[in-house]
């Protein structure tokens, strides 16, 4: 059960890195937001109301409801439905994303671990890579959210792959995090939405 | 102080030689010997002009000439007869103190600022820059060869090496011969007889010199005559013939000498100027040959 | 209570800071007799007692305790600063007083401070043994230096000057430290002493080449000196004369003090110093020849100098190598004189030169002229100074350089044919060295001094004032007196030689000593015959009627001031012959054929140092590279993240492949 | 009452009220003086720190001696800077001024809490927390520019600090329990002895990379060179010394908690070559840089590459590189004080339009000279000590290559400094004619005569309690 939902993520990672519909994007965020919520539920062993409590503020609240809605107001307010050009052509981050699925694998294979993790491991790795990826590979600073989000994601989903009981403080963590996430798409909200152009005034040639 | 008197006895004679020769070489009569030190005695009693653009370095300048070639005198020996000052490396101090003479010449001929006189100044300053190291190299050569540092011993020691030492000796008086001919500015290098002053060295340095001034300069020069030509006597004289002998030989190696440069100047024409550097090069690394030679055979010797 | 006062000048130095300019000078000068007293009295005790045992002194303050320690060769040095450095500062009173309107105060009380620090690390480099403390002194010498090059820093040449002096100090620097570090890695202790026991027993040459190279940078030994030449002229006259007469002679300093500890080897590292030398004194004086900026002409002959001294010290050290002490005591004896020589001449020179810059508002050679006759003084002085830099009797240069000849020409027959071929070269390039200086001052001076002005902006109006003149005037009696009594001055020296070398003097020793004060009575006869003689010039041409008259122009009655000889056309001379090694770069039009009036013509020489241009080209390649680099801050955040990305998966792959 | 655990608490309670208030707050002189006070405890709670050496409290913070060392350098350089932000926003509106100073304390004390933090979480949570804190920092001059330098700061930043959580993570994996990854540092250095190597060095990297964000370290040192850009003067003396060391300390403490283990090689190697890239893009840019403040933001990046490269050479490298992050903090808070005010007096960062600071301002300008001569590490610079050191461990291990290559690129470092500097005190400026901006009072250098004063002190004198601290520092790591 665990894993299906782990190589559905894995998935959405992949639909993530070739789509270029900015509300696909915040519906793929949203939806992973679910699957961890599921997932999260599932590992937990001993379900006390605190843990239910975090995890379901940490997945459905944020992670399903207000990043999204932030995500689809940007959309309204900045009215830019899709990505025009990216730093690189799609066709090739086809095949970076894939090869990234590869290195992960191998990654995990050459660390030897339980059967159980690995599954986690792979995908976890491989949302770092995409995370990472596309904020390479774009150059709309929307996109880039996206990435940062994913990589989130990737945290949660490593934190879930320890297994047993998440302490709370790693809680505290990934919930800071998540605010911080949004904060920061509060910030775009607010600030930026007058140039959502990528920012390059302060650099040295 | 002996070399000294010789070497103004020496000078008496020597310049009128020179034009005695040369005279009658090209088919005239020509000047009696003293001559030259007429025309000097001459000089002594004018008056003198001085340029208005000259300081008193234009002043102290033949002066201080004549007394560097006064003292490089007292300094050299006299075959079998010690020199009061001999010590070691006094050659250096001969050298340097001809050098001082040379320095106060020079810039007495640039104090007048006359571009013609800066052009010899230069020529002067250059050539005998370049002699340098060909007397320094002969005396190292002499030096290697007896192993002793003051001029008196070496010329001791010189003979008494024997035989091996001939070529040392050969050497030994060409170089001098030629640095004598170069510091007094004489064929090939310097043509005293020059009528244009572009291709004058020492004459056109003394344009402006006149009257007292220019008899001491000219008295200076043929001390300097004088100086090579005891160097020459001293190597050549051996120290272990009787005294009159040695006496007879030395005014003998005198007039030879000037006599050979009066030969050497009517038969020889003067070099371009911008082959004289070369001319004088050439000069040390005839010397550097000597050198090398004395030091193989010196290891072959002590082997 | 001697501790305290050794300590005291360094906290007194910063009252200058605060002083009003009023009394900033006199502040200066109090502190820096003061140093002068507390330092000379100690020397001056180590060189005259008997024995020259070293005077150690334990500064204990609360935090840390430092060691100074004076023996022979420091209390020599010591005092060679001293009397350099006070006389800068009479100097500089005169010197500076046209700058006061022009500077912010603060400048100048900087100023003032970085002098007093020059003195007092240059003191420290000679009383410290220690590592860290002997590198500490040795790079607040190079910082307070570069502080008083920047007096003109409002000029960008100056500016660019300074940063490159700085720069190049600190690689000599680094070099020291690497050097030290060795032998700390080694020993176990970073200091002076440490090295005696590290070349006991480890290959001498690698470990001390290292070390000259790092002295040589500040000593300016050719290829190391490309900061010399542009720095001295750069920095006020009393700057230069004293960087130029004891600054540099730390690198000296330096280059003894390791050699005191070298154990083997000695032969070897002798000749390559003596290469080293010679060629620096040959390139050093023709480089100096072409110049046109007075100053710059003396710098270059500092190198020439430098190349002198080294040539003795390598004579030294043949000589110790070979176990031939009088080999090793004519040759330290003769480059150490020449310390004290050059840094007498030298500051002369500077100072002279100063006084002509600051009458004139030029440096440039073919700007001047004439300047005898309304600065007779100074030209005097002036004159003197090129004397003994020459080295002619019967000044103080000759001494030094009598005495490396005879040990050059002693060494001509002890030992083998290298080392006799090595002499030789050694006695040829000092006598070219004589040769071109002569050829270098007489054109100096003569163009300078003598003839006419060349440019009606450039005359000098009046002699410059006393204070001026008298620290010339201090330092001309001194190189009289080392030039007609040299034995003062030579006995002392060869004794602190036996001591810190270890020599056991013999008696050839005495016969030397014998030439040398003939050489001082030679002095005195030809100045007395000299006297004479003018005097019956004087008296003869009282009796007959003097004319004063235009200077005859070979027929050609009008000529004009511009018609001199100038200096560049003195010089074309050695100029034609070392082309290849001066590279000077003419500037100049040859009239074609179809030019039937032809145009007004220009013709200007830039003379070139050939080290300089190959190491503009290395830097400049190197900066290229590294800003070819520089081309991360592209603004895009993408590629920022990139950086990481990239770094990331190296890393992996690099552990992957088990590389790291 | 005296137990560290109230006291902590006591001070972050009161921390917390203070920026409350001054959030609260549009009356300036009020918030004067609440910030003063908020100084106050501060400073009088690394007083207590110092005396409860060595103690941990609650559990999760610790009084350790690098902790606390880098606390009253914080509360050092918190003085200074409050001082001269009184002065720079002095003309702000209230609004702006209250924010400004509710930043200003949250960040000094999301710093304290990194410090003493005993164990990687919390250690991540405050670093989290400062990257906050200091956001609204840089974006004080509500400009486009301090905006996107703000977004970019903070945007990296979080990817970073994501990273850099990723590799806390993996520790858990390293023993399959996660309960470890709340535990003190001291109790997982045991577990991390029969960890799984590969592991370690995973999280190593990730952990390295993520805080190289914070301690301008390659690979991510690119938006802190853009935050100093906009940053007020003050708090760009903040962002290059203090949050650096937390940066730094969060590598450290992770490179302690290792260097037990076999990775510490692995470590070093990573640290060299990070280092080394460091101090060659450092290089290079600061041989282009044409804005005076992105120099030293460039010139700081180059210091912690020989932080890093220190670090990664071991022996006698540790106390250098502890010797030097304590140098760098007071010398380039100075300079950055010294710059801010530099602004004020010739109106520009730009260095071709700044100059003549000789004339305009002598004071500033003599505190430059002497920042230059600390900042290039040429004596009576302490720094001169601390890279002599760092030397003198590359001999000791035979890195002859790397000491070449430290050297030379040092050289070029100095070379750009010294030409930049020199520009801006002696030159005329390029174009524009140089005219007073407005007058500064030179009573403002003096706490940078006082912070290079230490530095200078440094180089003659360290006594020896201090040269024990450092050494008590690095005593755990391995010789």
């Amino acid at each position: 059960m665990n894993v299906l939902l782990v190589i559905l993520f894995a998935i959405t990672l992949i639909y993530l890195s070739i789509t270029e519909r900015f509300r696909t994007y915040a519906t793929l965020i949203g939806m992973q937001g679910l699957l961890l919520f599921a997932l999260s539920f599932l590992e937990l062993e001993t379900i006390t109301l605190g843990t239910l409590l975090f995890v379901a503020i940490e997945t459905l609240v944020f992670k399903v409801i207000v990043v999204p809605f932030l995500l689809l107001r940007i959309i309204r307010k900045t009215g830019i439905e899709r990505v025009h050009e990216k730093a690189l052509p799609g066709f090739y981050s086809i095949l970076f994303v894939s090869g990234g699925l590869l290195l992960s694998i191998i990654v995990s294979f050459s660390m030897n671990t339980t059967p159980v993790n690995m599954i986690y491991f792979i995908v976890s790795f491989f949302a770092v890579y995409t995370g990472l990826f596309m904020i390479i590979s774009h150059k709309k600073i929307f996109a880039h959210l996206i990435g940062f989000l994913v990589i989130e994601n990737a945290v949660l989903l490593l934190s879930l792959a320890i297994g047993s009981q998440i302490p709370m403080l790693i809680n505290m963590g990934i919930l800071l995090d998540i605010f911080v996430s949004v904060l920061i798409l509060g910030i775009f909200v607010m600030r930026l939405k007058q140039h959502t152009h990528e920012l390059t005034m302060l650099k040295d040639e | 102080m002996i070399a000294l008197l010789l070497a103004i006895i020496t000078a008496l004679f020597f310049p009128g030689i020179i034009i005695r020769v040369k005279s009658l070489v090209s088919g005239r009569k020509g000047p009696g010997i003293f001559q030259p030190w007429k025309n000097i005695f001459v000089l002594l009693r004018k008056s003198s002009v001085f340029s208005t653009t000259t300081s008193f370095i234009f002043q102290i300048a033949p002066v201080i000439y004549l007394a560097s070639l006064v003292c490089a005198l007292i300094l050299l020996p006299v075959p079998g007869i010690p020199s009061r000052f001999g010590f070691g490396a006094d050659f250096v101090l001969l050298a340097y103190l001809l050098a001082l003479g040379k320095f106060f010449f020079i810039i007495g001929a640039l104090d007048t600022g006359s571009s013609f006189e800066g052009m010899g100044a230069n020529r002067e300053a250059l050539y005998s820059m370049l002699a340098e190291p060909a007397f320094f190299i002969l005396f190292g050569t002499l030096a290697l060869l007896t192993g002793h540092l003051s001029m008196q011993s070496i010329f001791e020691q010189f003979h008494l090496s024997g035989y091996n030492s001939m070529i040392g000796g050969i050497i030994a008086v060409y170089v001098l011969i030629q640095i004598a001919m170069i510091e007094n500015s004489r064929m090939p290098v310097d043509d005293p007889k020059t009528h244009l002053e572009l291709t004058m060295i020492h004459e056109v340095m003394i344009l402006d010199h006149s009257g007292f001034d220019l008899a001491l300069i000219q008295i200076g020069t043929n001390l300097k005559f004088a100086l090579y030509g005891i160097l020459i006597a001293n190597i050549l004289i051996p120290v272990t013939w009787a005294l009159p002998y040695r006496i007879a030989l030395f005014f003998g190696i005198q007039t030879a000498f000037a006599a050979s440069i009066g030969l050497m100047e009517s038969f020889r024409a003067r070099k371009k100027m911008m082959k004289n550097p070369q001319f004088i090069v050439t000069l040390s690394s005839i010397a550097l040959v000597g050198f090398i030679l004395s030091l193989l055979m010196m290891y072959q010797l002590i082997r | 209570m001697e501790n305290i006062l050794i300590t005291l000048p360094v906290f007194l130095s910063f009252v200058i800071l605060f002083v009003p300019s009023k009394g900033r000078y006199y502040t200066t000068l109090f502190i820096s007799l003061g140093i002068v007293l507390i330092t000379s009295v100690p020397a001056v005790n180590v060189i005259f007692s008997k024995g020259v045992l070293p005077e150690i002194f334990h500064i204990a303050t609360g935090l840390g305790s430092v060691t100074l320690s004076i023996d022979g060769l420091s209390a020599f040095f010591i005092l060679v600063t001293n009397f350099t450095a006070i006389t800068g500062l009479l100097y500089s009173k005169g010197y500076l007083e046209p700058y006061r309107s022009l500077k912010s105060p603060a400048q100048l009380s900087i100023h003032n401070f970085s002098y007093t620090w020059l003195h007092l690390s240059m003191l420290g480099v000679l009383m410290l043994r220690d590592g860290i403390p002997f590198l500490i002194a040795w790079e607040l010498m190079a910082v307070s230096s570069f502080m008083l090059i920047l007096f003109e820093a409002e000029k960008r040449a100056t500016l660019k000057t300074a940063v490159n002096y700085l720069i190049q100090m600190h690689i000599g620097l680094v070099l020291l430290v690497i050097a030290f570090l060795l032998c700390e890695a080694d020993t176990g202790s970073m200091s002076f002493d440490a090295l005696k026991f590290y070349f006991s027993h480890h290959s001498n040459i690698g470990l001390f080449l290292l070390f000259f190279a790092g002295f040589a940078i500040k000593a300016g030994f050719i290829p190391f000196h490309t900061w010399l030449p542009e720095a001295h002229p750069a920095a006020p006259s009393h700057v230069s004369g004293v960087m130029s007469g004891v600054m540099i002679k730390m690198g000296i300093y330096g280059i003894v003090r390791v050699m005191t500890n070298v154990q083997s080897d000695l032969v070897t590292i002798g000749l390559i110093v003596l290469a080293v030398s010679a060629i620096s004194g040959i390139l050093g004086v023709m480089m100096a020849i072409v110049q046109h900026d007075l100053k710059k002409l003396l710098a270059y002959h500092s190198i020439e100098n430098i190349g002198i001294i080294g040539i003795g010290i390598g004579l030294g050290a043949i000589g110790l190598g070979i176990h031939n002490p009088l080999l090793a005591l004519l040759g330290f004896s003769g480059g150490l004189l020449h310390v004290l020589n050059h840094s007498l001449f030298k500051s002369l020179l500077f100072f002279s030169a100063g006084s002509v810059y600051q009458a004139c508002h030029t440096r440039n050679i073919e700007q001047l002229g004439g300047v005898i006759h309304k600065m007779p003084v100074t030209a005097g002085l002036f004159l003197t100074g090129s004397l003994a830099i020459c080295g002619l009797p019967p000044l103080n240069g000759f001494i030094s350089e009598i005495l490396i000849y005879l040990g050059l020409f002693q060494g001509l027959s002890t030992g083998t044919v290298y080392q006799s071929i090595y002499m030789l070269m050694a006695i040829i390039s000092l006598a070219l060295i004589g040769g071109l200086a002569i050829y270098c001052f007489t054109k100096a001076f003569g163009v300078v001094f003598l003839g006419v002005p060349r440019s009606e902006t450039h005359t000098a109006t009046s002699e410059v004032n006393t204070g001026m003149l008298f620290p010339q005037f201090l330092a001309g009696t001194l190189m009289f007196l080392i030039g007609m009594f040299p034995l003062l001055f030579l006995q002392p020296l060869a004794r602190i030689l036996v001591f810190l070398f270890q020599i056991n003097m013999d008696l050839s020793w005495i016969t030397i000593i014998r030439s040398i004060s003939l050489v001082g009575k030679m002095g005195f006869f030809l100045i007395g015959l000299t006297f004479l003689l003018f005097l019956t010039r004087y008296w003869v041409l009282k009796t007959r009627n003097i004319r004063q008259g235009p200077t005859w122009g070979c027929g050609y009655t009008t000529g004009t001031a511009r018609q001199q000889y100038t200096g560049t056309s003195f010089a074309d001379a050695v100029a034609g012959l070392a082309e290849p090694i001066l590279k000077t770069q003419k500037e100049d039009r040859p009239i074609s054929e179809e030019e039937i009036f032809p145009a007004e013509r220009s013709f200007a020489t830039h003379p070139a140092d050939v080290f300089r241009l190959g190491l503009n080209r290395l830097v400049d390649f190197l900066m290229l590279i590294l800003k070819k680099l520089a081309r991360l801050q592209t603004g895009n955040i993408q590629h920022y993240i990139l950086y990481a990305f990239i770094f990331m998966i190296l890393i992996f792959v690099l552990l992957y492949l088990k590389i790291l | 009452m005296n137990d560290p655990g109230y006291i902590l608490i006591f001070f972050f309670v009161l921390s917390f009220l203070a920026g409350s208030m001054v959030m609260l707050f549009r009356n300036k002189s009020l918030i004067k003086s609440v910030t003063l006070f908020f100084v106050a405890v501060h400073v009088g709670f690394t007083m207590f720190c110092w005396y409860h050496l060595d103690e941990t409290a609650l559990g999760y913070f610790t009084f350790d001696r690098i902790g606390v060392l880098l606390l009253s350098i914080l509360s050092i350089l918190t003085i200074t800077t409050v001082f001269h932000g009184f002065i720079y926003v002095k003309d702000d509106s209230p609004k702006i001024f209250a924010i400004y100073h509710t930043a200003l304390i949250a960040l000094v004390t999301a710093m304290s809490g990194a410090y003493l933090a005993n164990g990687m979480t919390i250690v991540w949570i405050f670093v989290e927390a400062t990257t906050l804190a200091v956001a609204a920092l840089i974006y004080h001059d509500r400009t486009a520019l301090a905006l996107e330098a703000t977004w970019k700061y903070v945007f990296v930043c979080s990817v970073g600090i994501a990273l850099a959580y990723i590799g806390i993570l993996f520790l858990g994996f390293t023993v399959r329990d996660a309960r470890l990854l709340h535990l003190s540092f001291a109790s997982v250095s045991e577990i991390a002895r029969l960890a799984d190597p590969l592991y370690l060095k995973i999280a190593f990297v990730f952990v390295l990379v993520g805080y190289s964000t914070k301690m301008g370290l390659f690979p991510m040192h690119t938006v802190t060179v853009d935050a100093h850009t906009v940053a007020p003067p003050p708090i760009s003396a903040f962002i290059s010394t203090t949050l650096m060391n937390v940066g730094f300390l969060a590598i450290f403490r992770i490179y302690a908690l290792f260097s037990a283990t076999s990775i510490l090689p692995f470590m070093n190697h990573v640290l060299i070559l990070s280092g080394m890239l460091s101090l060659l893009v450092s290089s290079g840019y600061m041989l282009k840089a044409k804005h005076n403040k992105r120099m030293l933001a460039y010139s700081s990046m180059e210091n912690m590459g020989i932080v890093a490269i220190a670090l990664g050479i071991g022996g006698i490298g540790y106390y250098a590189a502890i010797l030097h992050i304590i140098l760098h903090s007071f010398t380039k808070a100075g300079l950055f004080y010294q710059i801010g005010q530099s602004y004020k007096v010739m109106g520009t960062y730009q260095l071709d339009e700044s100059g003549n600071y000789m004339n305009l301002y002598p004071a500033g300008a003599t505190v430059l000279l002497l920042g230059l001569l600390c900042i290039t590490a040429i004596p009576p610079s302490g720094m001169f000590i601390s890279e002599i050191l760092v030397l003198k461990a590359m001999v000791a291990r035979g890195d002859y290559l790397y000491l070449v290559l430290t050297a030379a690129l040092l050289c070029f470092v100095m070379y750009a400094l010294l030409t930049r500097v020199l520009h801006i005190v002696y030159s005329q400026p390029r174009g524009i004619k140089s005219e007073l901006h407005e007058r500064v009072n030179p009573w403002q250098t003096v706490s940078q005569f006082i912070l290079f004063g230490m530095v200078i002190f440094i180089c003659f004198v360290q006594p020896a309690s201090f040269r024990e601290l450092i050494e008590g520092i690095i005593g755990g790591l391995p010789k």
